[in-house]
């Protein structure tokens, strides 16, 4: 059972409600403290917990709206457009338009559908992604649950979300979903593991698998300290999100729109929600995990900090998006097997002999670990760079052969029957 | 919530699985059912780790070490190698089902009788 | 004036040449095309095809209301020549019958399946003979004079 | 709060039980199986409150992550494409079998609620409940053992043995049972290259 | 080795994302690997060539602007160049500078188009599709100085074009041509080297030249292959013998090797127009001597000209009255399509369409 | 080679586009900041706070907007037709030119002689544009200038029978013609989108079009052979 004391979110809360004479409640809470009559903390309790729970919900669904924004927004200033800007100022409210828009298009449900499984799955695929949000500490004491498994937790509920494509595919009975799960299970496979070894470097640095636990333990950034880690934790979350150049589930050149093609309405708006909710989350994540987490200088508050740092990784994954063409499947597999694994491999062999020698690195240390890690971390990319990547240099655009012919009278002859 | 209550749990749980195990045609239900009896047995097994003593704690003993401490939790140390062996267990048997389904293009076990005289 | 002709084969060359592949096939020629007969259109196309008229350019019918005609628009690659050949397809309009091409070039597939859609001349000898623009059922064939 | 705890445990196992016969009794294979996957959350659930993190984590990890998705990816090779993922129990057992299953839930129930299992807190002194607890403190004797005794200092407390099971788990894996911990990953080495053996297809066809 | 698993059959159009037009596969796929593909055409079939029976030459370059749509200046000159050598006319020699400028820029027009939606195949999220339509919407405003219209152009006639270009036109192409080599370069920097569009493309749907030959597939892709024939240069019409020209080939023959070909022909086009401003003089745009009504001779006629896309050529056939007897178009569209079986089969379902839009073809083309 | 310097390169690429300038052309009209109102209203920023302070509030709240016209090229075919009936003889030229046959043109012996061949009353002309593909040789075919394409080409319509520009609708239109095929025009500096030419004098190529110059100039210009009925 957490502790209410534990986060000061469910503090403040807490001792608004409760008329408990806990001395940590003293002086804390609005008017007072005190609202409710003694006997009744455990309404208190849990009070506090929908309360927060239900403020957190409506946070993320303001903070889905403006990625929505703002992942147009910047995408379409990537391309050279402007992007949404009609309707509010700078297009603010165009995704409360888009809202209202899906929320009153037809529901149609396809006649082969089996209509449990395609109702419950846009369900199933929001809520791992709201789960992620209960371990996520956005700031110093800002947290709803501080268990001591949340890494570990947060990969396991992270996993989850490709039951629901399997299940809408199974549901729509639309053969670009089947491809569409088909690939979401193969991928998910192939990239849960590198995903998981990544972070063990960190766990090796912090010692703990709690997120508050790592974020205090990171005096130094761990991106810098864990290079290749951080490479491949992106790279895996990436692919676990579907974006791009990993986002063969919903390839929308290939299989239309994957395992949403049959959805519309509100069912659409769920997938839609619980995506930009999953890949907000991970980017919570990466910033706990990788990034210091709240940790900055002092007069700006820690839960900016927090959320300024998750911006910025969601704007580079949307400049990936807007840059990037897309890999193919068996692409995707092959990186995953081939390059990422044995890169966390790497890591893992490295950070574990480093942390021999420095066993419990202070920050001078570290920072000669981050300058090892660093030189292990080019030059493993650029070795499998030259053993994985393509055969042709792609640079100097390797087969073109110009040859400068001025008239038809000094042509050279061409190749007449029996191959070139 | 005591140790009687989780026993039960695990029980009627074991049991469903025994059921479906029984009834069931379809190989990859058989499965599920076999991992719900896994499921049944790691309730269990936590649950006695959590309300039962360990031997070497029983008594008074006369000072408490980690090695004792960290015995009491031989039953979370089971659920997880139960876990793991049931992952394994999986592969192999959805391996076996897809293997049959291709050779035989039936998942269904009672029609996997060519051994019958 | 633009080089529109300078790179088709005159016609009494290509007749000659003709002739010496396959004796006593042309019927008639013109300034850069052949005339010639049917029954031995494929021992010509494998001959021209030998003479480096590697590339089948095109194949087109012709509804010449007593007749129809099918002309073949050949390249060579190697010797930057066009030739073009043409048969006439029987008397009459009722189900006129060409041999197909397909064996020469690959090229023809499509086309002559246009054709056959479009204005009905069957070739015979292509494996996939049926209709490429209109759907299964289509009564008629729309490029012929006496469609609407 | 025990009688929260002791409220939350039984829906979940009310979900655990609903969903597992769900699992048993559905016709349609896939729906089946997002019973079973319901059902081992909430068996995660039901780990979580008897203080077992690690274990409900590796649960959901495994079962929900794994093997639930790969059971879905079985189903969808192994569809039916004329009659869908629908399936039938065999009549004939089925009384037997529910038969079976009642008894050996009779007998169970009878031998949990008849044995006088040792209750912890009776069996204990105080220090040693109060170090499971984890209301300890580490302390070298003065034969260089560490040795755990009572502490009263509540920071101390959120690094018990059952609050926080991780680490202690960890050293568990890699001491004393490190020799099991070996022949499972070779177990598993083995299933997956068994399992693939399995599914290849023959080169010679 | 991938899982043996049921085969599965998908209708992939007439309303797919892909499929550039109303274009329909019946593709059966094994796993992800495409084991059959049938092309289904004629959602777009109007029936061009029979309309064109009843109308007069001047009104048929209409119907050439929307067969291939994305490239109508040079459906008009192929046509227009087909009417000329039925008719006997002589073109005038400032109508046909402006008719090969026009031809050129459509050329980097529809090259634009066909690397901007392969690229989108490839799944850029049209990035680099929208840098090009940007550019392309900068020709498609010159051609609206030139002709009124930005698609469907009807600006050619027989010999020569309907009207000059009117004065701003000159500039606003300067400006173009200098503009125009470092958006290629961007684009060669967004894309050319990307690891992604390299192992993505590298090896993907190979044919050999010979195969291609056989096949009749001309233009860009039998360029990819190392056949070095351009008819701008085999067989020049217009006065492309007087410009000189580099003709970019690949060996590789696979969809980068396509790809490139056309980033590296849109560089050489831009040379092929600044030659043009350099020759252009002053006079006529169309003879005084060609009348409005052309009632060409009896006889065929046949040109083939180098389109975006390949050879296309009309042959028409005249019985001396105010409207062609017979009007056949060889639409490089349709016969490129010859081999798509032979290029996807084995491919994977992502390099179906990938190797689709490196084909370049235009529906509008394909069915007429 | 490195690998991932390709991929770098295009993030660079569209790194630039991100700080460079927008090519997106707002239309019918674009939101202007509090700077861009203060220079579409043609004042000074500091002015305008003071002067219109909820002017200058919507703006930063980015409600305000400013009309734009698109360039568009004086020869720009607009789906819109420009029609100058005292120039129209009611000839028919654009009739039979047109590739679809959509103007339907009913006309009754009359006009300035009443003399029975030289001049008609234009009964009807309807133009269906809903049909029509803008293909523009009508106006290429009419020898008196009197048709032009129109500049206009906001005409959508949820009628379908609204499409077609009738008598009425072509005489009461405000008259924008388009430059195209009319050089005279271009060479009097004409911008459709400036101001209306409402002067059909200023249209053609001639101020008074005669049957003399409708036998003699134009036909003969036009036409090397008998024109022949098909």
């Amino acid at each position: 059972m957490p502790d209410p004391f534990d986060s000061i979110l469910y503090q403040y809360v807490y001792c608004t409600l409760s008329s408990t004479d806990d001395v940590a409640c003293v002086g804390s809470g609005l008017f007072g403290g005190g609202l409710l009559p003694g006997g009744l903390e455990w309404l208190a309790y849990v009070l506090t917990a929908v309360t927060i729970v239900a403020v957190l919900i409506n946070a993320i669904l303001g903070g889905v709206l403006m990625m929505i924004w703002g992942e147009r927004r910047l995408l379409g200033r990537f391309q050279g457009r402007t992007g949404p800007n009609r309707w509010g100022p700078f297009g603010l409210l165009t995704p409360i338009a888009d809202a209202v828009k899906t929320m009153f298009k037809e529901d149609v449900m396809p006649t082969v559908s089996d209509r449990l499984v395609f109702t419950a799955a846009p369900i199933l695929m929001l809520f791992p992604a709201l789960l992620i949000y209960a371990v996520l500490p956005f700031g110093a004491g800002t947290w709803l649950a501080d268990i001591n498994v949340a890494l570990l937790f947060i990969i396991a509920i992270g996993g989850a979300n490709v039951l629901a494509i399997v299940a809408a595919a199974l549901g729509s009975g639309n053969r670009y979903a089947m491809f569409s799960a088909m690939r979401s299970v193969a991928m998910l496979i192939s990239y849960e593991i590198p995903l998981v070894i990544s972070l063990i470097g960190v766990l090796m640095l912090s010692g703990s698998l709690s997120l508050v636990a790592i974020v205090n333990a990171q005096t130094l950034p761990f991106f810098i300290v864990q290079p290749l880690g951080f490479f491949v934790f992106l790279v895996a979350s990436m692919a676990e999100l579907n974006r791009t150049p990993f986002d063969v589930a919903e390839a929308e050149s290939e299989i239309v729109a994957g395992y949403m093609t049959d959805y519309s309405s509100m069912k659409f708006g769920l997938f839609f929600l619980s995506e930009f909710a999953a890949t907000i989350a991970t980017s919570g994540v990466i910033t706990a995990v990788f990034l210091g987490g709240w940790h900055g200088f002092d007069p700006i508050p820690s839960q900016i900090w927090f959320i300024g740092k998750m911006v910025a990784v969601l704007a580079v994954i949307v400049w990936i998006r807007a840059s990037w063409p897309r890999l193919r499947i068996d692409q995707i597999m092959n990186f995953a097997w081939k390059a990422l694994f044995e890169l966390t491999l790497i890591n893992l062999v490295v950070s574990g002999i480093l942390l021999l020698i420095w066993p419990s690195p202070s920050t001078t240390e570290l920072w000669y670990m981050a300058g090892i890690n660093w030189v292990v971390f080019l030059a493993s990319i650029y070795i499998f760079g030259k053993v994985l990547g393509p055969k042709h240099d792609p640079v100097k655009a390797g087969n073109i052969q110009p040859d400068v012919t001025l008239s038809d009278s000094d042509a050279p002859a061409l190749p007449t029957g029996g191959g070139d | 919530m005591n140790l009687e209550n989780v026993l039960l749990v695990s029980a009627i749980i074991f049991a469903i699985g025994l059921y479906g195990a029984m009834t069931r045609r379809n190989a990859i239900i058989l499965l599920m059912s076999i991992e719900l009896m896994f499921n049944a047995v790691n309730i269990a097994a936590v649950g006695f780790s959590r309300y039962t003593v360990p031997t070497a704690l029983a008594g008074d003993p006369v000072s408490v070490t980690t090695d004792m401490v960290q015995s009491a939790l031989s039953g979370h140390i089971f659920a997880l190698f139960i876990i793991a062996a049931a992952a394994a267990e999986v592969a192999l048997g959805l391996a076996l089902v897809i293997a049959i389904y291709r050779q035989r293009e039936t998942a269904d076990v009672s029609e996997l009788d060519t051994l019958r005289g | 004036m633009p080089a529109n002709t300078a790179f088709d084969t005159s016609g009494e060359d290509l007749a000659t040449q003709i002739e010496a592949i396959a004796s006593s096939s042309v019927t008639a020629n013109g300034d850069t095309d052949v005339w010639v007969s049917s029954d031995r259109l494929l021992d010509v196309m494998n001959g021209l095809k030998e003479a480096g008229y590697e590339m089948l350019i095109g194949v087109t019918g012709v509804d010449y209301v007593g007749y129809f005609e099918v002309v073949y628009h050949l390249l060579s690659l190697s010797q930057n020549k066009r030739a073009i050949v043409k048969v006439k397809c029987g008397e009459g309009r009722i189900d006129p019958v060409m041999p197909s091409v397909l064996s020469v070039w690959r090229g023809a597939e499509l086309q002559e399946r246009e054709v056959y859609d479009l204005m009905g001349i069957r070739f015979e000898g292509h494996d996939d003979m049926k209709r490429i623009f209109l759907w299964e059922g289509f009564e008629g064939h729309p490029h012929r004079k006496d469609f609407l | 709060m025990d009688g929260t705890i002791d409220v939350v445990f039984w829906i979940m196992s009310a979900g655990a039980i609903g969903a597992a016969l769900l699992v048993v009794t559905v016709k349609d294979v896939f729906r089946a199986a997002l019973a079973l996957a319901g059902s081992f959350l909430a068996v995660a659930g039901i780990f979580f409150l008897l203080q077992a993190e690690f274990v409900a984590v590796a649960q959901i990890l495994v079962y929900v992550g794994a093997i639930s998705i790969i059971v879905a990816f079985a189903i969808l090779l192994t569809r039916d494409m004329g009659q869908g993922n629908q399936t039938q129990s065999s009549r004939f057992l089925v009384v037997g079998g529910g038969v079976m299953a009642a008894l050996f839930v009779l007998v169970a129930g009878f031998v949990a609620y008849d044995t006088a299992w040792s209750d912890r807190d009776a069996a204990l002194n105080d220090n040693t409940i109060a170090v499971l607890n984890g209301q300890y403190e580490e302390v070298t004797d003065a034969s260089g053992d560490i040795i755990l005794i009572a502490s009263t200092d509540t920071d101390v407390a959120m690094n018990g043995v059952f609050s926080d099971s991780t680490g202690w788990l960890g050293g568990l894996l890699v001491r004393d049972y490190v020799l099991a911990l070996q022949v499972l990953g070779v177990l598993l080495l083995a299933s997956i290259i068994g399992s693939i053996a399995l599914v290849r297809e023959q080169a010679t066809k | 080795m991938p899982l043996k698993t049921e085969p599965i059959t998908i209708n992939v159009g007439p309303q797919h994302p892909s499929t550039h037009g109303v274009f329909r596969m019946r593709v059966t796929f094994d796993g992800e690997e495409v084991i059959d593909v049938e092309p289904i055409f004629g959602y777009l079939h109007r029936g061009s060539e029979k309309l064109a029976e009843s109308r007069t030459y001047t009104q048929i370059v209409t119907l050439t602007d929307r067969m291939d749509y994305v490239a109508s200046m040079t459906s008009n000159l192929s046509f227009i160049l087909s009417v000329e050598k039925l008719s006997g006319i002589d073109p005038s020699p400032r109508g046909v500078w402006l008719r090969m400028i026009a031809a050129e820029l459509q050329r980097i027009a529809s090259h634009l188009v066909a690397t901007g939606f392969f690229l989108q195949d490839l799944g850029t999220l049209g990035t680099p599709l929208i840098y090009m339509m940007r550019e392309r919407e900068t020709i498609l405003e010159l051609f609206e100085r030139l002709c009124g219209a930005r698609i469907t152009n009807s600006y050619m006639r027989p010999g020569g074009v309907f009207m000059d270009a009117p004065d701003d036109f000159w500039p606003a192409l300067d400006r173009f041509l200098a503009d125009m080599p470092h958006r290629i370069d961007e684009y060669e920097d967004l894309i050319s080297g990307n690891e992604i569009v390299a192992v993505r493309c590298d090896g993907v749907a190979v044919v050999d030249s010979q195969t291609l030959i056989d096949a009749s597939i001309t233009g860009p892709m039998l360029r990819a292959s190392g056949i070095d024939w351009d008819l701008r240069n085999r067989q020049p019409y217009e006065y492309y013998d007087r410009v000189k020209f580099n003709r970019p080939l690949a060996t590789a023959s696979d969809n980068y090797a396509r790809y490139i070909v056309r980033i590296h022909e849109m560089r050489e086009s831009l040379g092929i127009i600044k030659q043009c401003l350099e020759q252009i003089e002053p006079g006529p745009v169309r003879p005084e001597s060609v009348p409005f009504l052309i009632r060409p001779p009896a006889g065929d006629s046949y040109v083939g000209t180098e389109s975006p896309k390949g050879e296309l050529g009309f042959y028409l056939v005249s019985d001396g009255g105010v409207a062609p007897y017979r009007c056949k178009v060889r639409a490089p569209s349709l016969i490129n399509l010859t081999l798509l079986r032979e290029m996807l089969i084995g491919d994977k379902l992502a390099d179906l369409f990938v190797t689709f839009g490196s084909i370049d073809i235009n529906m509008g083309e394909v069915d007429r | 080679m490195i690998y991932g310097f390709g991929l770098a390169k295009g993030m660079g690429v569209t790194l630039k586009a991100l700080v460079g300038p927008s090519f997106t052309v707002q239309y019918p009209d674009r939101r202007v900041g509090i700077m861009g109102a203060a220079k579409a209203a043609g004042i000074s920023t500091p002015s305008l706070l003071f002067k219109h302070p909820i002017k200058a509030l919507r703006a930063v709240l980015g409600f305000e907007h400013i009309a734009v016209m698109p360039t568009q090229s004086s020869r720009f075919r607009g789906n819109d037709f420009t029609w100058y009936e005292d120039r129209c003889t009611g000839c028919a030229s654009c009739a039979k030119y047109c590739p679809l046959g959509i103007i339907k043109i009913v006309t009754l012996p009359g006009g300035i002689n009443m003399q029975e061949g030289e001049s008609y009353a234009i009964e009807t002309f309807d133009i269906d544009t809903g049909r029509c593909m803008f293909c523009a040789l009508c106006v290429e075919a009419c020898p008196y200038d009197a048709l032009h394409m129109g500049s206009e080409f906001e005409r959508s319509n949820y009628v379908r029978m609204d499409l077609v520009l009738t008598k009425e609708d072509l005489i009461a239109a405000p008259k924008h013609p388009s430059t195209w095929f009319r050089p005279q025009m271009e060479e009097a500096g004409y911008s459709p989108f400036a101001e209306a030419l409402e002067d059909m004098k200023k249209a053609g190529r001639h101020e008074t079009p005669t049957v003399d110059e409708l036998t003699q100039t134009w036909v003969k210009d036009r036409r090397t052979d008998e024109v022949v009925e098909d």
